[in-house]
């Protein structure tokens, strides 16, 4: 993009093209996530076919049910703190949108580059736990209140972990650079070979493991969706919401899963990138510009695969309770990822 | 529980796996509604029919009726005699004949009790209507599900020939 | 047994912890949480209120009551064919075998006896009800324990079963095939070997819960030691069918029963749990699905030639007397309390339904678990909410 | 396999019950004279009337004899409806009806009666045991201290009959609005759905014009 920048193209179409990237970014992973696994990969789980009357095989379902949503009257309970009641759901979609702003997608094609990356996609999903909480807190009912409160507190205890786990990489990479750990994952090479990069998954494995388990909870996703838990708490903090601040919580989860799969996949994958030895690339300068209409479709592929795994599990199990899910952080987590820094460190200094 | 934590969540897994791999080759086990149908079993009790001829306006079915819900209403009059040169018969003649549907509880006491064989289960279950009221069926409607009703089923081996019904 | 012991006094241990947090100087405001009486994890309508202390519940107590249809009333004014057809709805997802006790305590009065084919396929209707409504059980414990797949399972597969049931007797949900001095019907061809293949298909969805659901690390960790009853406080509140038997119980009135059905024609066994806790409760279930798919199996190999009715006259007046007859059912013990006075309906008919009683050790048993455990509990204690309030 | 017993106005010979005889002993004897009647009905059950006074000991001492699953409790009006099955025509006079109390089996002596069944755990020796409810306080004493699960059945008793039970820690409704007035499962209530809506079984078929009398002269 920023072959872009150095044209003449003037300040407020570059500002409107971001935006619309950044739409393009949100939007488009969250409907497919929702139609591809919510939709059809979870009925075809349960032997039956989902929705099929909107469009073919019911590809148009999630416009018809978008519409819906949009239709409906805006209602909040009689006593809620109406202001942020309202703008709950806002604060829990914008950490969506600052998360994906950091995401490079091509050699060119980033939002932004800045050094500290994965520290700022790190702080920024913390964001969408105070919308939670203020949802909980603004509805004026217990269930939400509940399931606020529970949402902090298992958020709080899942961003630990996160962090710890992706410190190896940062370790492994030597910079915080989310567009730089994907070049020293292409440009890397095992033990001399370098037919495949040296993606962090093989290497960080461990911390992959604690990421994606992290993320699960980060997500609200089962076996972490007690904020939500439907047979105990009705529906956790969007009990009371309905219409289209419903859709901005529905997006906003389905489009963190995508983003933050999106992150995952930059982080251990490879992200956009194949193995620069394939073209005989040897450095982010040398990538032919095709990259940046192929990097996009490659870190969208992989990022389909990683939601794959969530919803997998999402549809699979049943959820803990709180306090399990607390113990399972502090106890086993924790630990673990520090143990992977350990021997990161180590190593890393060994070799 | 001698193996560790993994083999129970993966295998999980795997069953939630193999269901979708069974649906996309083998098909759901769901059916698509208004555009197949499935066939309800000849004896199901979907909606009671009225054979208006045989109905001699008894009152059996509305009395043993556990719900109220059948209405009779009919009056005597002469017919031709059987027998040429006869004296002219009483018949009883039908009026009325509601079943309502809305209080229905398909119990089937009715069509059991029927003397006269003018009452028949018809496995027919497309009838819903967007107005209570519209579930009263009156005797022409109900004849018309006359056409409905299935044979009765073959019964299974070693089963008892009965006289009737 | 000393396993029990150890568990129910920690479980008392944390009731008293529970109630002394409550008088400690710095208490804190307990929150008064009501569960239903729309919601999401009650069948029906039922409503617990419960006190929270956090999350950890102080009190709590179920309120019923939002389904009361007086069927106690009702029975007064209705005949005995009438009433059979009104009992199919008191658990409605078992519904065969509601009519079976019925019609047992009818017949005894009347002196009568089903013809041993009668007998039969009221056997293999009744484990037909069972597995039907055991399996939506077995379903709906995922959906209350955050699982959302089980429960699809659990409708696809139950769904065969109630096909059969409606080909037999014509009702999907409420049969009213039974009569006194036998059955409406004989079954229709082809019945038995559709069985069979059934059979077949619900062993099946049995290993698959067990896979998905049973086995799973997490669901262990949400059901083991969650709730446990001890044998002497499950006899006290009269709790029956698989809440017993996972208490260490072992009592089936199948098997211990002398009546009038074809159970002990067949082989098969009884499963208890020592346990008493919440997963107790489930796997029991789980194997006693299994174990009548067995039984069915069994009897489709042996049904009798014959009538299916005894001649009995068109007009029934059940002679005066007093009959009390109860069979294992899908929930619990259901039976019937039958007062006749020489009439065509009953006198008075006190239902004992298996639910009212599983039930009403719930204020017991929610002393300080956590809100997730109570849906765990109520889920394994299994009623069905037309069941307890009748 | 056990055959039903026929009625007993078909018997011939009494058939013999050892196994319930003993039982019946057991529980006579340890009841001593708080027995005020029995019955035993071979191969089907056991009946005891306990007087009034000794209902709850009775039932303690009846549960130290092995019975310990408790079953249920409800009770039973012995006054018959005075609004028969509500298929009254409303523009006729109220058809006479016998409304004279009579008891079933072990007698008794008033309009309401206890019934609760006590079960041997692990076999179906079970024992249902009456009681009469005092006409003028209504008041037994309660079964909570001996069995807890006596409670909710205590609240519904109470609530659908009236009775009173002394010494329930939580006597409110169970299935009723708290302020309801009136207990539905007594005899003298009337269930209104069946008092509102005429029976569709009134009406007869219309007779021919000018011949009423005629009803049974022509049938073929």
């Amino acid at each position: 993009m920023h072959a872009l920048l150095a044209s003449d193209v003037p300040y407020w179409a570059q500002s409107l093209l971001r935006v619309l990237g950044g739409l393009v970014a949100v939007l488009l992973p969250a409907g497919t996530v929702v139609y591809l696994f919510l939709f059809k990969m979870m009925s075809f789980m349960q032997s039956r076919l989902g929705p099929m009357e909107a469009g073919p095989y019911g590809s148009l379902q999630l416009f018809a049910e978008v519409g819906k949503w949009l239709q409906k009257e805006d209602i909040h309970p009689a006593r809620a703190d109406k202001f942020l009641f309202k703008i709950a759901p806002l604060v829990v979609l914008a950490s969506t949108f600052l998360l994906v702003v950091v995401v490079p997608f091509g050699p060119d094609a980033w939002f932004t580059n800045f050094e500290a990356g994965i520290f700022y996609a790190l702080a920024v999903s913390s964001v969408s736990v105070l919308g939670i909480l203020i949802a909980g807190w603004a509805s004026a009912n217990k269930y939400s209140l509940l399931g606020g409160l529970r949402a902090a507190g298992q958020l709080v205890a899942y961003e630990l972990p996160m962090v710890l786990a992706v410190i190896g990489v940062v370790i492994q990479a030597g910079t915080m650079n989310l567009q730089e750990i994907v070049v020293a994952q292409n440009a890397g090479s095992m033990f001399g070979w370098d037919g495949l990069g040296n993606p962090y998954l093989l290497t960080q494995f461990v911390g992959f493991a604690v990421f994606m388990i992290a993320v699960q909870a980060e997500l609200t996703q089962t076996p972490f969706d007690m904020p939500i838990a439907e047979s105990e708490l009705v529906s956790g903090y969007m009990t009371e919401y309905s219409g289209f601040r419903f859709l901005i919580f529905f997006i906003a989860e389905f489009a963190t899963a995508g983003v933050f799969s999106m992150i995952a996949a930059v982080l251990f994958l490879g992200g956009w990138g194949v193995p620069f030895s394939w073209f005989g690339w040897t450095s982010l300068g040398d990538i032919d510009n095709w990259m940046n209409i192929v990097g996009p479709l490659i870190l969208f592929t992989k990022m389909i695969v990683l939601t794959f795994l969530i919803m997998w599990v999402r549809f699979s199990y049943p959820r803990f309770r709180e306090d399990q899910l607390q113990g399972f952080a502090w106890k086993v987590l924790i630990p673990v990822s520090l143990v992977n820094i350990m021997v990161t460190a180590i190593l890393k200094v060994a070799f | 529980m001698a193996k560790p934590k993994v083999p129970g969540l993966l295998k999980g897994l795997g069953v939630t796996f193999g269901t979708l791999m069974r649906t996309v080759t083998e098909g759901a086990a769901t059916v698509q509604y208004p555009h197949e149908k499935e066939t309800p079993p000849i004896r199901a009790r979907g909606v009671i029919a009225l054979h208006e001829g045989n109905c001699t306006s008894c009152m059996l079915c509305v009395r043993s009726c556990p719900d109220w819900c059948i209405y009779i209403e009919g009056h005597k009059e002469l017919a031709p005699p059987r027998r040429a040169g006869g004296a002219p018969r009483k018949v009883n003649k039908l009026d009325r004949f509601d079943i309502d549907y809305a209080l229905c509880m398909y119990c089937g006491i009715c069509v059991e009790v029927c003397p006269f064989d003018a009452l028949f289960w018809s496995p027919e279950y497309e009838y819903s209507e967007p107005r209570i009221s519209d579930l009263l069926h009156d005797k022409s409607k109900l004849g018309e599900w006359m056409e409905t009703v299935p044979e009765a089923p073959e019964l299974e081996a070693g089963a008892e020939k009965k006289g009737k019904k | 047994m000393t396993l029990i012991g150890d568990r129910q006094q920690l479980s008392y241990i944390a009731a008293q912890a529970a109630d002394a947090r409550v008088n400690v100087e710095l208490e804190t405001e307990g929150m008064t949480l009501n569960i239903g009486p729309q919601h999401p994890a009650t069948h029906g309508t039922l409503r617990i209120i419960a006190r929270l202390d956090g999350e950890q519940v102080v009190w709590a107590e179920p309120s019923a009551g939002y389904m009361h249809r007086g069927y106690e009333k009702l029975t007064e004014v209705r005949t005995f064919p009438q009433v059979t057809a009104l009992v199919n709805r008191i658990d409605w997802l078992g519904s065969f075998a509601n009519e079976v006790p019925f019609i047992l305590a009818a017949e005894k009065l009347m002196g009568v006896e089903a013809t041993p084919r009668a007998q039969h396929i009221r056997t293999i209707l009744f484990e037909l009800s069972r597995i039907a409504n055991v399996s939506l059980f077995l379903g709906d414990l995922g959906v209350q324990l955050g699982a959302v797949t089980p429960v699809f399972f659990a409708f696809r597969d139950r769904e065969y079963v109630l096909n059969l049931i409606e080909a037999a007797t014509g009702g999907r949900f409420h049969p009213n095939f039974d009569r006194i001095g036998g059955l409406k019907d004989d079954l229709p061809a082809g019945f038995i070997d559709e069985t069979r293949s059934v059979m077949k298909k619900l062993r099946n969805f049995c290993d698959e819960i067990e896979n998905l659901l049973f086995g799973n690390e997490i669901f262990q960790s949400r059901t083991r030691g969650i709730g446990v009853i001890p044998k002497e406080v499950a006899l006290q509140y009269g709790l029956s069918g698989a809440n017993l038997r996972a208490s260490g119980v072992d009592w089936d009135l199948r098997r211990d029963q002398k009546i009038a059905m074809a159970w002990d024609k067949a082989d098969w066994k009884v499963i208890t749990h020592p346990d008493g806790d919440s997963f107790a409760r489930c796997w029991v279930r789980l194997q006693e699905v299994r174990e009548s798919t067995r039984i069915v199996d069994q009897l489709l190999d042996t049904i009798p030639g014959g009538p299916v009715m005894v001649k009995v006259p068109k007009i029934i007046k059940v002679p005066e007397g007093e009959a009390w007859v109860s069979t294992e059912n899908p929930l619990g013990e259901m039976g019937y309390y039958v007062v006749s006075k020489n009439d065509q309906g009953p006198f008075r008919v006190k239902i004992r339904s298996a639910s009212f009683n599983n039930i009403s050790i719930v204020p017991w048993l929610l002393k300080g678990v956590y809100v997730p455990d109570i849906i765990t509990i109520l889920a394994s204690l299994y009623f069905i909410l037309g069941d307890i309030d009748r | 396999m056990g055959v039903f017993p026929l009625s007993p106005a078909d018997t011939t010979e009494a058939p013999r019950d050892e196994r319930r005889e003993t039982e019946l002993g057991a529980i006579l004897g340890a009841l001593g004279g708080n027995v005020a009647d029995s019955l035993l009905k071979p191969n089907d059950d056991i009946w005891v009337r306990v007087t009034t006074e000794s209902w709850r000991s009775s039932i303690e001492t009846i549960r130290s004899l092995g019975y310990a699953y408790f079953c249920f409790l409800s009770a039973i009006d012995w006054m018959p409806s005075p609004f028969g099955k509500g298929e009254n025509d409303p523009t006729q006079p109220a058809p006479e009806r016998d409304n004279s109390i009579v008891q079933g089996y072990t007698g008794g002596a008033t309009r309401f009666q206890l019934l609760v069944r006590l079960v041997m755990p692990g076999s179906t020796s079970g024992v249902n045991i009456k009681c009469d409810v005092p006409d003028d306080s209504m008041t037994v004493e309660s079964l909570v201290p001996v069995f807890a699960g006596a409670n909710w059945h205590e609240r519904e008793t109470w609530e659908m009959f009236g009775i009173n039970f002394a010494g329930h820690p939580d006597l409110r409704h169970m299935y009723l609005p708290q302020d309801f007035e009136g207990f539905p499962l007594r005899k003298d209530f009337p269930l209104l759905a069946r008092i509102v809506k005429p029976w569709p079984g009134i009406v007869d078929v219309e007779p021919l014009p000018g011949d009423e009398n005629e009803e049974e002269s022509e049938q073929s």
